[in-house]
């Protein structure tokens, strides 16, 4: 049976399916219930230095496509978080994601972090609707390049950066994250929805990102677009449903996937069905492992077009 | 997907208290809610406290949103995504139902489908809605039926029942939890309320030891209760934040 | 009976449901058969200085939320254009779509167009898949200032600015195409698409332009944000495959709306669908014509969030 | 959208002319046609020879594609999407088939349904294909049967037809419509080729005045393609300009 292990950076995940921030980790709870479900690992919702309640609701909207939400960064702030984890068991396998509006801010976030016994963060840098923190920071490239030098001056931390499609050019914005040691591609669209009847926006935010199956050619084009100027470690999110989708990502480059708005379709049970699904590719296609197949169609001469 | 229908007629309960039925053909089964949302301002969890055609729900008026429902005119539009959440298992033998607050409104729909004895607590008489001849009364000042709490009033009866059907505020839920014999033969189940943003199970923020009240639940089995250390214990905020009871009463 | 007439600029519509650039639009005799249909209007398949074959097939892929295209600018070239539209019935009802790569190309496009006849342009500043025309100039805010003002000068035509979505900041650009009669947003978004038994891109170029129903919330963001800081007349497009989408867009502040990749769902006669369903949707809601309700979530402050 | 399914059987018909059969559950009617991909190449429209099942397609290598295509392996994969276009109209009475060229294709699913009459023309009889006995043979060179167009073979015997399907070049079939007297009693239809991109309709490229090859044909009747100004007058290149035909003949 082939091995669907895989290593971003010098971490190593036993499976390439992970929990994206946002969805189901806010509490330590359903972290937990996500790593036994099957998830390679997990990232924790967004923590910034305050609490924060996030938006009113509505915070979410189905549409036929996927999903528009305005969450608005709801987390307990750094502090509690870390009151909340201190006996957590799976630290090694959870990254905390964290936000913030300067470079002071991420700098005692990942300290923080660190100190409470993680060593893995992901950088939001691309959350599309809350001002000054989110896409905002990530849509500056010397501030994004300050932020993580600084990170790895000052802490041994495992650093992923997720970044913003929101961009003309999301191949200098990962440039300026370089010394990452993994981009995460991609946060969500920003978006709208109506409701026709009431003539009110169906956030209570009015924007919010969009996520789910409507995204995925985008995020499959950001993650193409990047592995092939960069050659780096991709963590592939964007509208992945199910195990076809996690192959595309691989083929383009990725060495894991992430999945959120999928969970809302198929919930915890998702876990081993893409795992399974991705084993037997790799068993029916006649390869041995999932790095086989990462990047395939950017390395290995048989592109096409212009 | 948020769809709307039309308010077909509002009854005022008691002085908070409103049951609203709207001209909806949804297939709900009783202990499924709605997200309701009032255009322009929140979306709130909502039980329906009729499942059958056309449905209603009964809600007391706390903040702006209820108090906006609680203002609609016969034909306004009222606008609602779901039903959501599993729903209270079909019961035999004898049944029990046992509720506090608005947590009546969740039961009646289960109780307009399956007869049993009901007990219903609130504070004072006129806290009192939903109310039929025969309930077992309890109010917190003894100004109807028994003095003490629904819990007071309906524990000693337990073991008479197969099946009993809970549902009301976490405190409440929490003192009746800790003074069941764990061994009980009853099937007791909880219909459980925690803020709720999404309703759709994917936010965390109705999250107990990773159960999901509002996918995983609302209705959970007392096993299932048992194992959510965090109940009765803390709640969340709107940030996640970890908020302890003081207290098991209120 | 409600009216569904509207005007963008000074041009009047029978009704607000145009065909969009690039479907259905390279030879006189479609364009004839959408009018004969029910169109609105009509705009053209762009067309540049030259001739160009575009890319080989594959040149779209239909996807679950939409449709990836490459057909790469594909076009007879402006000379043979005007020869095949010579003694062409509805030139009041065909907006001319050119692209260049200059301001010069621009110019001598625009020209050319109103010499044969026609009085109205739409520029494409925003295709996302070919190399130096298209949304390379389209992102480039002093350019397309430079073309919009030197087309002004230089001719009598009424000009529509169609934009590219895939920018950090789409309200510059508007604000550098101000001088346009009206916006058109949005064109495609960039995307991919892999086949993961071939281990190839569903499209020759590779990269191509995400269009259809998993564009739209994208589409009236973009729609929201540039009426609301420029108050300015926009022609909605991305995704719009019925009425009640059509709905939408108004709402936010379209005065007109395109469709494209819906007519792969609904063919012809989706322009009476759309128009029939605003119709009635202005009657049970109690309006007198389409203009009461272009723009009123913005404009009548009820404008909910932050 | 792309499947795929695996060649089972690829057999040479001629010197360049090749059949292959495919594992594929598709329901398509005869007279329409697939895009088929070669992965890394081109995505070009293929009638399909055979409707049933397994489907198959017969088509003379040409260039790139079309090459690829014939060197596939029994157990290869063949991708592709459809079937797109419309379908012959059922026949009844006399039916007779007149095909030129790799039209034989389509006219040959449509044949293995319903009997008629066949007259097929090539240039020489080493360039005649899906042929069986009893057809009626024209050969430009005359190396076998009637010598000259399959259209001077067929339009003496129009009037003993009732149903009479058409497929082949553009010049072959303007010459017919250009020779036939259009108050015929025979229904005639044609299935027409042009360039296409899309194969669904929507990039225009196969549009003849505003009708579309691939989606409102690829089978028009007699009334329609007369209405088509543009038909045997010019066609589309790749970037949508009018190319002129030279001649009628081919
Ligand atoms: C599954 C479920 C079913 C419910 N069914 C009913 C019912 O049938 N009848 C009824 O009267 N009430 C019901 N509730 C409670 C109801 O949702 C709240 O009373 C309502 O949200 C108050 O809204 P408001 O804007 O009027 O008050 P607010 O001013 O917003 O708040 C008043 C209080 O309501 C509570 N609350 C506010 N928002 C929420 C939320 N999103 N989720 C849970 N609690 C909240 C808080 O404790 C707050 O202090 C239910 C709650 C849940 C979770
Ligand atoms: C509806 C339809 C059904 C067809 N069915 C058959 C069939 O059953 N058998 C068969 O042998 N051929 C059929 N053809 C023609 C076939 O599509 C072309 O022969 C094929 O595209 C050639 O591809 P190539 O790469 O091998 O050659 P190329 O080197 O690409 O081209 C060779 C010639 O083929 C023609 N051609 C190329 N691309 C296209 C295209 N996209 N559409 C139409 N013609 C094109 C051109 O005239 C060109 O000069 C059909 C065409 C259409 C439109
Ligand atoms: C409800 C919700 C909340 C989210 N919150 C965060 C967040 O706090 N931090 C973050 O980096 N991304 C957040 N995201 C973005 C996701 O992590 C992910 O990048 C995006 O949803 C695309 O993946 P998907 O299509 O699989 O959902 C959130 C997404 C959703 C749907
Ligand atoms: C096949 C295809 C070709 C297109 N060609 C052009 C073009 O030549 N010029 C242009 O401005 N937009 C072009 N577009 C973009 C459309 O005009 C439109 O902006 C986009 O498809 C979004 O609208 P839709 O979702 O309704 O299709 C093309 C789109 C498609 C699908
Ligand atoms: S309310 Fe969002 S998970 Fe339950
Ligand atoms: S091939 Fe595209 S319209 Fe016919």
């Amino acid at each position: 049976m082939a091995s669907i292990s895989t290593k971003v950076g010098n971490f190593s995940l036993d499976n390439p399916v992970i929990l994206a921030s946002g969805i189901l980790d806010e509490t330590s709870g359903s972290i937990l219930r996500s790593i036994r479900s099957g998830a390679g690992a997990v990232v924790t919702k967004s923590i910034g230095m305050k609490e924060r309640k996030g938006y009113p609701t509505p915070v979410i909207s189905e549409i036929s496509t996927g999903l528009l939400n305005a969450v608005g960064l709801s987390n307990p702030g750094i502090d509690n978080f870390i009151e909340e984890f201190k006996n957590f068991p799976e630290k090694k396998r959870t990254i905390v994601s964290i936000f913030g509006g300067s470079v002071e801010d991420f700098v005692t976030l990942a300290r923080k972090v660190e100190g409470a016994g993680f060593d893995k963060i992901e950088l939001n840098l691309s959350c599309p609707h809350v001002q000054g923190v989110g896409s905002e920071v990530g849509q500056d490239a010397d501030l994004v390049e300050s932020i993580i030098t600084e990170i790895k001056e000052r802490t041994n931390l495992h650093i992923w950066a997720k970044l913003t499609p929101n961009v003309t050019d999301i191949i200098s914005l990962a440039k300026a994250s370089e010394k990452a040691d993994a981009y995460v591609l991609i946060n969500t669209l920003r978006a709208t929805g109506v409701e026709i009847y009431s003539r009110k926006f169906v956030l209570a935010n009015i924007v919010g990102g969009y996520s789910g199956p409507g995204i995925k050619p985008v995020a499959l084009r950001a993650v193409y677009d990047v592995y092939k100027e960069t050659g780096k470690d991709i963590v592939g999110v964007g509208g992945i449903t199910n195990w076809q989708d996690a192959i595309e990502f691989f083929l383009v480059g990725a060495r894991a996937i992430q999945i959120g708005t999928a969970l809302l379709y198929e919930d915890y049970p998702i876990y081993k069905k893409i795992n399974n699904g991705i084993t037997q590719y790799l068993d029916s296609e006649g390869f041995s492992g999932l790095d086989e197949i990462v990047g395939v169609m950017v390395n290995d001469g048989t592109l096409q077009g212009h | 997907m948020m769809v709307h229908s039309r308010v077909t007629e509002l009854v005022r309960e008691n002085k908070d208290v409103f049951t609203m039925k709207f001209d909806s053909s949804i297939t709900a089964k009783p202990g499924q809610f709605l997200m309701i949302w009032v255009p322009g301002g929140k979306e709130i969890p909502m039980s329906l406290s009729n499942t059958s055609s056309p449905p209603s729900i009964t809600f007391r008026t706390f903040g702006e949103t209820t108090k906006t429902l609680s203002r609609l005119k016969i034909g306004d539009r009222v606008f609602y995504r779901g039903p959501y959440g599993n729903s209270y298992p079909e019961p035999s033998g004898k049944v029990a139902y046992v509720g506090g607050g608005t947590g009546v409104a969740s039961l009646n729909a289960m109780i307009l489908k399956y007869r049993g004895d009901v007990f219903v607590g609130a504070r004072t008489r006129d806290d009192l809605f939903l109310i039929r001849d025969g309930y077992k009364i309890a109010t917190d000042d003894g100004s109807l039926g028994f003095k003490g709490t629904v819990i007071d009033l309906f524990l000693p009866h337990l073991s008479e029942y197969d099946y009993v059907f809970v549902c009301g505020p976490e405190p409440m839920v929490k003192s009746f939890i800790d003074r069941v014999d764990r061994r009980t033969h009853s099937k007791v189940f909880f219909s459980l309320e925690r803020l709720m943003k999404c309703g759709v199970g994917i936010c965390d923020s109705c999250s107990i030891n990773g159960y999901r009240v509002c996918k995983d639940g609302t209705i959970f089995s007392m096993d299932d209760v048992l194992k959510m250390t965090e109940f009765g214990v803390y709640k969340r905020s709107e940030s996640g934040k970890m908020e302890f009871f003081t207290n098991g009463k209120r």
